[in-house]
């Protein structure tokens, strides 16, 4: 395990707490309830935005508390959904006149978490409402009874709500932005090596040299296939026919062109896959509106990347490219 | 102490430790087919379960229960805190007041536990769950004691039943949580939740039905 | 080799043309001497920063050109030093009446490239000065004749001169502040794993899985010492003390603190990094002022990470914390 | 075409084949203590030097070598690019105007060649650089001349005296370069530079003096 780590089932937590302690002017950590709260939230004059799930994705989601993203994260051990009190409590922190939002990916133990967290927090006379986010191509509806997963499209969800919420906007208003930008963001993702929890300490599942795992999971759950690695044009051809050909996006459409790495899979590898898919969306008549690129979400040193599309209008747009301040800036 | 809580507190405490003795195995089996955090996440829960094990409420079994299902459901995350959580205290539920419980408040708790599971996650028989475990379990165990086998070699039964069951798990497709997307590949191993029943249930028979009511 | 990459040797430019594409308002790439520039550079009101290196160390330092940091970037191959006559194209692309001035991290390659080309570039009149940055603790002066590397503290040199050039100081003037900031900065590394450079298809070298290198070059060069990986906390001890006595930094001090990923290592385990020094620091009396935490200078898919130290006075703080926009922001 | 020109232009045809052929294994003596990437530069900048081969300007040898030699500096990265590119650039120098060259002046433009290396990277002898090999070659060949020798036999003794010296390299500790980091463990392996100096008058001796003046 080729890794920096004390105890392996204090990991989530001390990754907390340097998180608070570099960003001491914006963030509080409170380790009684493993979470992570903007210091100036909850404000009665906005919704609370709250998102938890399992760790090992960062930045996902602990590092986009802040201004114009979320309000507060809960997240669980390393690929597990947070314990059901755990979320209740941050809830309770975060209680707002106008109400508290859940950003859910759409996993059974996050799912199931934070039903019996909006069941408990209701009972206390909090508006909780919940947002499911699922924009993984990779698996599809009709086969598997449990949905699409949420991945790196998650970011644009948070960035969008993040900043209605911010304006003003009351919780209907924040769930119908929120499912409109789901509507329109699919991402695929394509794994070149597995990766080890901490305090798993052997690798989730083993990949040779030369293959690829497309369709992966962001916990390392099996994708589409497992197939040889073909070159970075061959390997953006298939994210892009996966995501392009599922909305589909079309001939004149504007988008944001997202490209994210894993973990393991240096900066330089997705800018050159961002190029290569700028090129072919060209092609294809779709026009990059708005660029991203480097880890958005991850698991942990997974070497891969993943490929999202959104599809802009006027509002969304207006949304993205709202000022926001969260601890994964780099300066 | 009345006898039912003792039985009730040997069956929690039985129940830890195999949790705590298979995190490794556990873990393994989900990482097959799913995210192979399983073992890891019972673990943490019945960890905090032995922890807080002595100033546990002991009123009467259904409280004892039903604390026990709140101390799993707010320490064990992932898809099992959720569905572990609503067994014990579905069964807790079930078990309500009484002091003193028979064979078939027993069988009643394990329906209710195995109900709350079932409107908890929306699974359904045969989705490669634990369900397909403790379906089986109970079941063998309802027909043993009508056909007045003792308690102990009841469960026992119910055990073996169970293993049967959650071999077979093997040949089924997942349709819930994680493994759920590996689809086709999920087929030739079995379900992680299924085989930690089994394995419950075979510890419960062995450790503690001997002390039991039999 | 778990890479993204269709021909090996088109790896860099393939990486600067995605680059560009997706910062089409602030960046301009030119293919034929393989440079990234700012759009809106050179300006006769401000000294051009200009910094050359070997590729592989993303986002250092083509992904740090924009407002306030580098206006050009003239990348090598992947850790070669680039040829001198794309340096001397990229200087005559960034003349400006107030000079140029080189960033050049102490490596032999290029200083010597840096030095043929400051002596072409001045033969067509235009006024070159030449920065050297050696922050590595790892090698010392006395045995190794070449001198110290240039490691990460290179970023702060960079956000400390693109601020002073940004509010129109002169090339003296900006020599003598990239000089405190070297002054007062120190780093060392630690690998967890090797690397592969794309065009080479093999790691560079091999370390068991329970290693580590202590002292790590960012190109793979041996450190001080192989020794047996430690926790987390230990390695932050040994990491801590040797920057720590080499300056020294003292009772106190204020300082910036950096965790710096060198590619393979997810954010993580650089906040649970980050977290333990800050607490050792401030055993030691030092308090940490300003928080950074991420990849800033890489060696493609390494594990590992460097920490990096520097003394704060007014003058470095406020430039540091003066405004820049680069596209290694995440949005 | 003088005879001279049409040697020189072999002699670097016979070099960059040399450079193209073991890009793979320079760059593995280079990993072994340095950063890997001689190789790699090396080939780079030859390859350039073979694409614009025939359109170099051929007024005089010096003219040809110079451009040869401007060639390399703006392709070929690393320390390579400016070490290389010097050598081939003083060389030119040396050569001047003249047409045709005797041996002596081959002998001093091997020399000027040695001393812009040593001007532009700062390296003594003994410091584990490829002029630990250069300087015997020329040493050698100095004085198999001045004993008679035909250039032809000379130069092979130069390239077997330079391989000797490239050998030894083994045993210093490199003081230059990327190399120079890795202090006590850069003994026990050559040095890159040094090896590839030693195959290219390997190569340079059976390849080309066969044609050449002797
Ligand atoms: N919807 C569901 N209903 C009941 N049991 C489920 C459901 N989904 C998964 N399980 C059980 O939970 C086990 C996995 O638990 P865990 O690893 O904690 O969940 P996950 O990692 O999917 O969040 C499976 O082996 C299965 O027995
Ligand atoms: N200062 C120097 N002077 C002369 N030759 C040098 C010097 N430094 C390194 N070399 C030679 O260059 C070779 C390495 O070249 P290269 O890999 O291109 O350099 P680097 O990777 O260090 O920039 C060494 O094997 C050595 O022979
Ligand atoms: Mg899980
Ligand atoms: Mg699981
Ligand atoms: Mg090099
Ligand atoms: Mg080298």
């Amino acid at each position: 395990m080729r890794k920096f780590v004390n105890d392996p089932k204090q990991f989530v937590p001390e990754m907390l707490k340097g998180l608070a302690l570099a960003n001491p002017e914006t963030l509080t950590y409170v380790p009684q309830y493993n979470l992570i709260m903007r210091k100036d939230a909850p404000s009665d004059r906005k919704v609370s935005i709250i998102q938890g799930s399992g760790s090992g994705h960062e930045p996902a989601h602990v590092m986009a508390v802040g201004r114009g993203m979320l309000d507060a994260a809960c997240p669980g051990d390393v690929f597990s959904a947070p314990p059901v009190d755990y979320i209740t409590e941050t809830t309770k922190l975060m209680r707002s006149e106008k109400g508290v939002l859940y950003l859910v990916n759409n996993y059974t133990g996050d799912r199931l978490a934070f039903e019996m967290a909006a069941e408990l927090s209701m009972a206390e006379g909090i508006e909780v409402e919940t947002l499911i986010i699922n924009d993984d191509v990779a698996v599809s509806d009709s086969t598997y009874t449990v949905g699409r997963r949420g991945v790196a499209g998650n970011f644009f969800v948070i960035k969008a709500i993040g900043a209605a919420s911010e304006q003003g906007a009351d919780i209907e208003q924040l769930l119908a932005i929120g499912k409109r930008v789901v509507d329109v963001t699919r991402t695929m993702g394509i794994a070149l090596s597995s990766c080890t929890p901490p305090a798993k300490g052997v690798p989730l599942f083993s990949i040779a040299e030369d293959e690829m795992e497309v369709g992966i999971g962001i916990h390392g759950e099996p994708g589409r296939r497992r197939a040889k690695r073909g070159t970075a044009d061959e390997i953006v051809t298939l994210l892009l026919d996966a995501v392009v050909e599922d909305l589909p996006y079309k001939n004149g459409d504007r988008v944001a062109l997202m490209i994210n790495g894993l973990g393991g899979t240096p900066i330089s590898e997705l800018y050159l896959l961002f190029g290569r898919a700028h090129e072919q969306l060209k092609k294809r008549g779709i026009a990059v509106g708005r660029s991203y690129v480097g880890e958005y979400c991850t698991s942990l040193e997974m070497a891969g990347a993943s490929l999202t599309l959104v599809r802009l209008d006027d509002e969304i747009e207006a949304l993205l490219e709202a000022d926001a301040e969260v601890p994964i800036r780099v300066f | 102490m009345p006898a039912s809580l003792s039985v009730a507190e040997d069956i929690v405490r039985s129940m830890a430790k195999t949790a705590l003795d298979n995190e490794q195995y556990f873990c393994q089996l989900d990482s097959v087919v799913g995210d192979g955090d399983f073992g890891y996440s019972l673990a943490r829960g019945f960890e905090k379960v032995m922890e807080e094990f002595d100033s546990i409420d002991r009123t009467d079994v259904g409280t004892f229960l039903k604390k026990v299902g709140i101390i799993i459901t707010s320490r064990c995350g992932g898809t099992s805190g959720p569905i572990w959580g609503t067994a014990f205290l579905r069964a807790g539920m079930a078990a309500g007041t009484r002091s003193e419980l028979g064979t078939a408040d027993v069988v009643a708790m394990l329906r209710a536990a195995f109900e709350g599971i079932q409107k908890r996650g929306g699974a359904a028989l045969g989705d490669k769950t634990l369900l397909d475990a403790l379906d089986p379990l109970i079941t063998s165990f309802e027909r043993e004691l009508a056909a007045a086998a003792k308690p102990g070699a009841a469960f026992a039964a119910a055990a073996a039943a169970a293993k049967e069951a959650a071999d077979k798990t093997s040949e089924l497709v997942a349709k819930r949580g994680r493994a759920a997307y590996t689809g086709e590949r999920s087929r030739g191993s079995p379900d992680a939740g299924a085989i930690a029943v089994t394995l419950m249930a075979r510890d419960v028979s062995e450790r503690c039905t001997a002390t039991a009511a039999d």
